[in-house]
């Protein structure tokens, strides 16, 4: 049997049965379980890959290449960590009565179902399939960030389902054209929208549909990845929801929703033969970077101010992939994999801050360190590492980005300084005091999850250090797929 | 080293700690008859000191070793100060050890140890006066550094011994860029050595006192030492504005028996000077503290512009 | 292919923005529910005739699934919602009427003026009909902007979705099955989910108004 | 090999480091093993260092960093000398914080230990770097251990605050440096010094990645007007970080400048020079002045740091002019001039920050108004502190002097420079340098003299006790280093011109003069320290003897006498305040200042005087106030209403269409 069925099926067979048990108290670890299943089967499916090639699975409905596969082992890693980090953090809600055993319930099999449709969105062939679970992801995290039942987090909720629901609309529309367009190839059979079928023959694409597809797909997908202006969906979400959904939003949902963007780029860049695809790219990465930074500087919510640092990143990676070439790519792909790692290590983090001080508001979280200075470093290291300071991934990626601008986007450096300065300058400003100082906040009975904070950021720390070959194999394969 | 070099060394240094009370005495003999009073004797100086060393040594209860080792290390510093300022002759083998800057450094150094001394003991006027020493100092400083520099420019040397050597030896040539810098030289000379209008040498009147304001709580030896090293202060800056601006008749290497002429070429030049300087004192009046840097200032500012000239004009 | 059925399909299409347009000056929730219905049936006869003139069996049971989804199920889902949270006054839109046709009849330009390269090199049954899917979509996108209350809101959502399905459905022929499907389903758990929210949503602010939810913002 | 010996030695320090994690709360093993152990390691990398000088340049590459720029290090005489200075002076500070540490000072002392030793170990990579990657990577790591070992006390906000803009600055220097590499490497993609070295850059790239340096280690090096952070962060750290900040790491910035201006760019252009001359000069005016002024005596300390950077720039913007026009000889000079002051300060910075962490000990007072009179309770800080006063005054013959004797005399060449413009500008840079050096003689006073002489202004100063004898060693250490700088000059221009002769092409003449410094010629200059010290020493001995032999040792002790005052207090002593006074006045100009004045007929007058840099009201407040409104502008663009949220989307889709269909 391909292991790919595990990777898909596990997922969704846990949602099903958390659907019916995961009120009681054991579906916490049986979620970590689940997790960790789905975990052992794509690192199984990731050794296939590496040792045979790129393949393809029941017919050519399912493609794993270096591209995905990365964000597969990706997305079930942080899916298991998370799932680790959730079963004390739910403890606690549960013991504060923010949580209610039937929401429990619906959350743990949302959980498991969002795992699965994000897992059937990176490895599936077919670009309308792609379409159809990114909208099932947007469905299972409207039920997820609606969780708690608030007036804040129904509003969240709401501007999340109806801002993205219009946004993948006009991704459906992109699909449309886009078959359109391929329909003249390759007849309107079922391999019209395989994206293999489409790489073959993306040169004789016609342009003037193209064009029009991937505006509108770049607009559909670019909601869910929270470019500006289509963001105002992100802070909302991010904050209201519970942590847990902020670190998988942040970590896997907008990797997932940029993963859409590049698969779409690669028949644009193709069929266009112009730099429409990297000009848009760039202008809305650097749009977001600009805007995400301005952002940051009055915030008072940690949860919201990190949403805003993800904003900052996609808009980031985003760029980068704009400019395209083989450095420019391999960054952009390093840095979503770093900034995945980091920022779900920073939910976590601020999770366990937010619980002990009692307050998601900045100003109520004061001198984490003195009461628990493994949180309390966590959430330091966690941000200077997201700020881009060595010896971290970031750094490294960044590093890659900013000379690559350099050399090829002069115009775009003054506005990228700016923004990481005044990213830096907030961020930090925030982080520092609600670490260092007095302590405003109290000890709880249950102990916070760590391991997942530190693996993360531990990973995070090697990947600016040593990137292991295979790893480099496997981005530079992905940035070499993904052109100039 | 050579042993007219060594001689011509020792010489000096006797003839100027010998010479210096004198130059002192003959200032104050000067002043007096220029304001009409009956003048000391010139001995004076020998007298105070000789008397000063005799009497019992009266420490201030708290100080502390730093305060009885600095009237020796003002001494010697003022002495090797004037060992290596060539006033006889520039064969000297202490001469490459210290040219122009170090003369300044050695000067700053002097001052420093004794604005310490007076701060030690932690009176309200031992602060003061170190306070208002070290601003005079560090207005001074760089004015005295500038009137060097304007000589070096001209020699391309910041050696004592050749810039003297070539000057003693040019054509008699009028050289603009010297004569700012002498004006600026005598400014600073006032102000080093408490001359009115900066200082009053003369008064203990708390409120104006600078120099004597540091040698307030000093008695016995230590304060026979300062006021020696006060002498030979003036004595230095004396002979180093005659080696920069009057260096003729000072002997140099080829020749050590022009010694013999420069001697009372020095006398002479020395009667003159402290002459002229009592002359300077009394003819104008003490300043307010607050006005002192802007003397000092004009006198920078006059040896800078020295430099200029010399750059400008090429001479 | 026949000239008339390709002029038929072009008529429908003519129907379906003549409805955007009926769906974007209508003041009533219950007729802009009836307004939905009719795109929504216009949606499943165009689809149908498609099927038979392109003679793509997949198309009619698209066209059912149309008929039973958006004829049937999704209104009848809206007026029990109605019923029951007792919503049937007049709407308040943010912007006034006139201003809103106006700027339609700008986009349905802008639409045409769009799809016009790609008309001209279409081989498909009915040239316009890209241009005239395009214009039902952004309509329905403004008229999302201009309603303040939930339900007219889900309602502009759902016709946008009506606008998509007729560009898959006359610009391309249908989309693959398997895709339609999910399509399919995105679109009713999404309108369930929605139904309940609506009801969450009435329960804390006592009110379906969506000026309650602006909350969260900066200040 | 001396390479091994130096990554050896940094190895050692990351191992004591994670070793104090280990042992995170047991105070005497950290304090009383592994600081001494990470002084060893820090000797060991200095004599690494100096056997590099006399070897050819060695690299090496590790298996770390990015796949395609592996971490390659190279160790030059250039890298050597500045770790020379590194780990002579960590060696002296190290020793002393093994006695400094206490309990209860806000991070555990094995986190500081692995902070201080991580940072020791940056530095020492930042130096060794051989390409970009690797440099930007341990230039980060450097400010962010010394962030944290800045912010040990944590609990106090206002050291929160300057650990904040501290790191911020560095950030954003970093950010210049980067940019910097970014025009270096010329579109070849091969960030390696070698091919950054090999690129021929147009005048404009070349003063751009030039301007960009400048910015990026000006920022580290406390350039004016980028200098705000380093009065704050300096002495808000612990005394011994203190003492390697403004030591050793301000030195990595003047390290940078040189590698950048005189190696991998080759043939810098003239303005480059005067620019750097011009705002060397304007740091130093300002830092000393500003030093002048401060009753906090480590924030005197922080300002006469920027001084003496302003100098060492100074010295380098000399250099690289001479090196514009070809003059070889005399840029050597300027940059030898540069390069002892960097070593000289290194010296006598840290022992004066670490004397004031023994006096903050004894005393727990950090503001000069409160001190006075410890050299009675604690003569051996206070007569090697006295050492480092001296030589940071630049007086001879101490270390300070010599550096400031080279600077003055590469001046005096500067009239040769084919351009009469900057001809005419020399005199006035020399007697800023002047005026600077005699600044700092004045400020030198204020700081001994109100800690260490004088009556105790506060009573408890009397239990003050004197350093323990780690404390002790590590002082006396620096205070030999000074001491050393400062009588062989031409012993340690044998080190400079190693460096000096590969960057500029030219080196000093040292040959034939054991005693002497000779740059040049003996009629041209010429300095001898120990010949100085020995004519010194022996006048104030013969006098001494004379005067003990001649005379009559009687002595007694008596209060001092009161000028008829009849209750004379020590709080009549001139004040730190009071010594300030003449400069605020003088250099009015340079302070924005706030005064507090009693009204006559005040019953409980109260007199206060705040200096502050006006810099910030100028320069950092207005920009910190431009980005505050503009946050607040895109802040609006978030309200909160989901139509216009809608509208955003469409009016986005329209544009996107637009251009698509253009």
């Amino acid at each position: 049997m391909h292991p790919l069925l595990f990777v898909l099926g596990i997922p969704l067979l846990g949602s099903l049965l958390l659907a019916f048990t995961g009120h009681r108290p054991v579906a916490r670890a049986v979620n970590v379980a689940v997790s960790f299943a789905t975990l052992l089967a794509a690192g199984t499916l990731t050794a296939d890959v590496v040792a045979r090639g790129p393949t393809f699975a029941w017919g050519r409905e399912f493609f794993i290449d270096p591209l995905n596969v990365f964000l597969v082992t990706l997305t079930a890693f942080v899916g298991f960590t998370t799932a680790v980090f959730s079963r004390p953090y739910m403890q606690v809600e549960l013991a504060h009565g923010k949580m209610t055993a039937p929401r429990l319930r619906l959350y743990h099999s949302m959980y498991q179902l969002f795992l699965g449709t994000m897992l059937f969105a990176l490895t599936t062939n077919n670009l309308g399939i792609l379409w159809v679970a990114m909208e099932a992801a947007t469905l299972a995290t409207v039920l997820l960030v609606s969780v708690y039942r608030t007036a804040a987090s129904l509003e969240a909720a709401w501007k999340y389902f109806i801002l993205c629901g219009v946004g993948i609309a006009q991704a459906l529309f992109g699909t449309v054209l886009l078959y359109m367009a391929a329909g003249k190839l390759l007849g309107s059979s079922g391999g019209a929208l395989l994206w293999t079928n489409l790489e073959a023959v993306k040169g004789s694409l016609d342009p003037d549909i193209m064009a029009l597809a991937f505006a509108f797909l770049f607009i559909g997908y670019g909601t869910k990845v929270g470019l500006a202006p289509l963001h105002n969906w992100l802070p909302d979400a991010h904050a209201e929801g519970p942590t847990p959904v902020s670190a998988v939003l942040s970590g896997l949902l907008l990797n997932v929703a940029l993963y859409g963007i590049l698969r779409c780029k690669v028949l644009a860049d193709g069929a266009l033969h112009n730099h429409l695809a990297s000009g848009l790219m760039m202008g809305f990465g650097l749009l977001s970077v600009v805007t995400a930074a301005f952002f940051l500087w009055r915030q008072k919510d940690v949860k919201r101010l990190f949403a805003y640092s993800s904003i900052e990143h996609m808009g980031l990676i985003t760029f980068a992939f704009g400019m395209g070439g083989p450095i420019a790519n391999f960054a952009g792909l390093l840095h979503m994999t770093v900034h995945s790692l980091v920022k779900s290590a920073i939910f976590f983090a601020v999770g366990h801050a937010a619980q002990k001080a009692g307050t998601q508001a900045m100003d109520g979280i004061r001198g984490l360190i003195t009461v628990s200075p493994t949180v309390g470093w966590g959430l330091m290291l966690g941000s200077l590492a997201i700020l881009g300071l060595p010896p971290f991934g970031v750094f490294a990626s960044e590093f890659l980005i900013l000379t690559t601008a350099m050399r090829e986007q002069a115009w775009a450096t003054p506005f990228l300084l700016l923004a990481l300065g005044v990213a830096f300058a907030a961020i930090f400003a925030r982080v520092q005091p609600m670490v260092f100082g007095e302590t405003s906040v109290r000890r709880l009975p249950h102990p916070p999850a760590l391991l997942p904070v530190f693996a993360h950021l531990g990973l995070g720390l090697m990947l600016g250090l040593y990137i292991p070959p295979y790893l480099n194999a496997w981005y530079a394969q992905a940035a070499r797929l993904l052109g100039g | 080293m050579n042993a007219p070099g060594l001689f011509s060394q020792l010489l000096e240094v006797l003839i100027a700690l010998a010479l210096a009370p004198l130059l002192t005495g003959w200032v104050n003999q000067c002043r007096a008859w220029l304001l009409n009073k009956s003048a000391p004797p010139l001995t004076q100086p020998y007298r105070k000191l000789h008397k000063l060393f005799h009497k019992e040594l009266v420490l201030a209860e708290h100080a502390s070793s730093l305060y009885r080792a600095v009237p020796y290390l003002v001494f010697g510093c003022m002495a090797l100060a004037c060992a290596i300022i060539p006033t006889l002759s520039t064969d000297l083998p202490l001469s490459p050890a210290a040219d122009a800057v170090a003369l300044v450094g050695l000067f700053a150094l002097a001052r420093v140890f004794q604005s310490l001394a007076a701060m030690d003991v932690g009176t309200a006027f031992g602060t003061l006066g170190a306070r208002r020493e070290m601003l005079i100092g560090f207005l001074a400083e760089p004015a005295l550094l500038m009137v060097l520099f304007s000589a070096s420019l001209l020699s391309r040397s910041t050696s004592l011994t050749t810039l003297v050597d070539l000057f003693a030896h040019r054509e008699l040539a009028i050289y603009p860029s010297l004569a700012f810098a002498g004006v600026a030289f005598t400014l600073v000379s006032l102000a080093e050595n408490a001359r009115i209008p900066v200082d009053n040498p003369a008064t203990h009147l708390e409120l104006t006192m600078v120099h004597e304001a540091l040698l307030l709580e000093y008695s016995g030896r230590h304060l026979a030492l300062l006021e020696w090293a006060a002498s030979l202060k003036l004595f230095a800056y004396s002979c180093a504005g005659l080696a920069l601006f009057f260096p003729w008749g000072i002997a140099d290497a080829r020749t050590p028996q022009a010694m013999l002429l420069a001697l009372p070429l020095l006398a002479a030049k020395l009667t003159l000077g402290g002459a002229l300087l009592a002359l300077l004192e009394t003819a104008s009046a003490k300043m307010r503290i607050f006005r002192v840097p802007e003397f000092l200032g004009s006198a920078f500012l006059l040896a800078v512009i020295g430099m200029l000239v010399n750059i400008l004009l090429g001479v | 292919m026949s000239a008339f059925l390709s002029q038929f399909i072009n008529l429908l299409a003519a129907i379906l923005l003549l409805l955007a347009f009926a769906m974007l000056s209508q003041r009533r929730i219950l007729s802009l529910i009836h307004l939905f219905t009719l795109q929504g049936a216009t949606l499943a006869v165009s689809t149908a005739v498609v099927g038979y003139a392109t003679a793509q069996p997949h198309l009619y049971f698209s066209a059912v699934l149309t008929l039973l989804l958006k004829v049937i199920l999704i209104p009848l889902l809206l007026h029990r919602v109605i019923d029951r949270l007792n919503v049937r006054w007049d709407l308040e839109t943010l912007i006034n009427i006139p201003t809103t046709q106006l700027a339609g009849i700008v986009l349905v330009m802008f639409a045409f003026y769009l799809a016009q390269p790609i008309a001209q090199i279409s081989a498909t049954i009915a040239r316009g009909t890209l241009g005239i899917a395009l214009a039902s979509v952004l309509l329905s996108f403004m008229m999302m902007i201009t309603r303040s209350k939930a339900v007219p809101q889900v309602i502009g959502f759902l016709a946008m979705e009506n606008g998509l399905f007729f560009a898959a459905t006359a610009a391309t022929y249908g989309m693959p099955m398997v895709v339609e499907l999910g399509i399919a389903l995105d679109v009713l758990v999404g309108i369930l989910i929605l139904g309940v929210f609506l009801f969450h949503i009435r329960e804390q602010f006592d009110s379906l108004d969506i000026r309650h939810l602006e909350k969260l913002k900066e200040d | 090999m001396p390479l091994d010996c130096i990554l050896s030695a940094v190895a050692a320090w990351l191992l004591i480091g994670i070793a104090g994690v280990a042992a995170l709360r047991r105070l005497t093993l950290v304090a009383h093993l592994l600081f001494p152990l990470g002084g060893l390691a820090a000797l060991l990398l200095a004599a690494g260092a100096a056997w590099a000088l006399t070897q050819p340049p060695q690299t090496v590459v590790l298996p770390l960093g990015l796949p395609t720029l592996p971490f390659h290090f190279r160790l030059d005489s250039l890298s050597a000398f500045f770790l020379l200075v590194l780990g002579a002076t960590a060696a002296g500070v190290s020793v002393f914080a093994a006695g400094y540490f206490r309990r209860g000072e806000g991070t555990p002392p094995g986190l500081l230990c692995l902070e201080y030793h991580l940072f020791l170990a940056s530095m020492a990579l930042v130096l060794l770097a051989d390409d970009a990657y690797a440099f930007m990577v341990m230039w980060e790591t450097m400010a962010l251990s010394s962030f944290f070992l800045v912010i040990a006390n944590h609990r106090l906000g206002e050291i929160r605050r300057a650990g904040y803009l501290y790191l911020l600055m560095a950030h954003l220097g970093a950010i210049a440096i980067l940019l910097c590499f970014g025009v270096l490497q010329a579109n070849t993609g091969n960030y390696t010094f070698d091919n950054l070295r090999a690129q021929q850059l147009g005048p404009f790239a070349a003063s751009l990645a030039f301007l960009l340096a400048v910015v990026g280690f000006g920022a580290k090096g406390g350039l004016l007007p980028l200098h705000v952070w380093l009065p704050e962060a300096h002495p808000a750290a612990p005394s011994p970080v203190s003492a390697l900040l403004s030591g050793v790491m301000l030195k990595t910035a003047v390290y940078g400048l040189v590698r950048v201006t005189f190696d991998l760019l080759h043939t810098p252009l003239w303005w480059w020079g005067a620019l750097l001359l011009a705002l060397g000069l304007a740091s130093a005016l300002m830092g000393v002045v500003f030093a002048a002024v401060q009753v906090d005596m480590k924030r005197l300390l922080a300002y006469s740091s920027m001084e003496n950077l302003g100098l060492i720039f100074a010295g380098l913007g000399l250099a690289a002019l001479f090196a514009a026009y070809d003059m070889r000889p005399m840029a050597a000079l300027a940059l030898t001039a540069a390069l002892y002051h960097a070593a000289s300060h290194a010296t006598f910075k840290s022992l004066l920050f670490v004397a004031t962490g023994a006096v903050l000990h004894a005393t727990h007072e950090r503001s000069l108004g409160k001190l006075g009179g410890l050299i009675r309770f604690m003569p051996w800080v206070a007569w090697i502190t006295l050492l480092g006063t001296l030589a940071s005054a630049g007086l001879p013959p101490l270390g300070g002097f010599v550096s400031e004797w080279l600077l003055l005399q590469s001046f005096l060449f500067a009239p040769g420079l084919p351009n009469g413009f900057l001809n005419m500008l020399v005199p006035v840079v020399a007697a800023l340098i002047a005026l600077v050096a005699a600044l700092a003689g004045y400020t030198m006073v204020k700081f001994f003299g109100v800690i260490f002489l004088g009556q105790p202004r506060e009573e408890k100063l009397a239990q003050a006790r004197d350093a323990g004898w780690w404390e002790r060693a590590g002082m006396l250490w620096l205070g030999g280093l000074c001491l050393l700088l400062g009588l062989f000059p031409a012993q340690v221009l044998l080190i400079t011109n190693a460096v000096t002769r590969p960057l500029v092409g030219a080196a000093l003449n040292t040959a034939g003069h054991d005693w002497l410094l000779v740059p040049v010629s003996l009629e041209r200059a010429s300095y001898g320290p120990v010949l100085f010290l020995l004519g010194a020493a022996a006048c104030v001995a013969a006098t001494f003897l004379l005067v003990r032999w001649r005379y009559h040792g009687r002595l007694s002790r008596v209060p001092p006498w009161d000028c008829g005052h009849p209750d004379l207090t020590a709080r009549m002593q001139d004040t730190a305040e009071g010594f300030g006074q003449p400069i605020r006045q003088i250099f009015e100009p340079f302070f924005r200042m706030e005064r507090e004045l009693p009204s006559a007929f005040d019953a409980a007058p109260r007199y206060r005087v705040s200096v502050s840099d006006p810099l910030w009201h100028f320069l950092y407040l207005p920009l910190a106030r431009a980005v505050e409104a503009l946050a607040r502008l895109v802040g609006r663009l978030q309200q909160g209403r989901i139509a216009v949220y809608l509208l955003y989307s469409f009016l986005t889709l329209i544009a996107v269409l637009l251009v698509v269909r253009r």
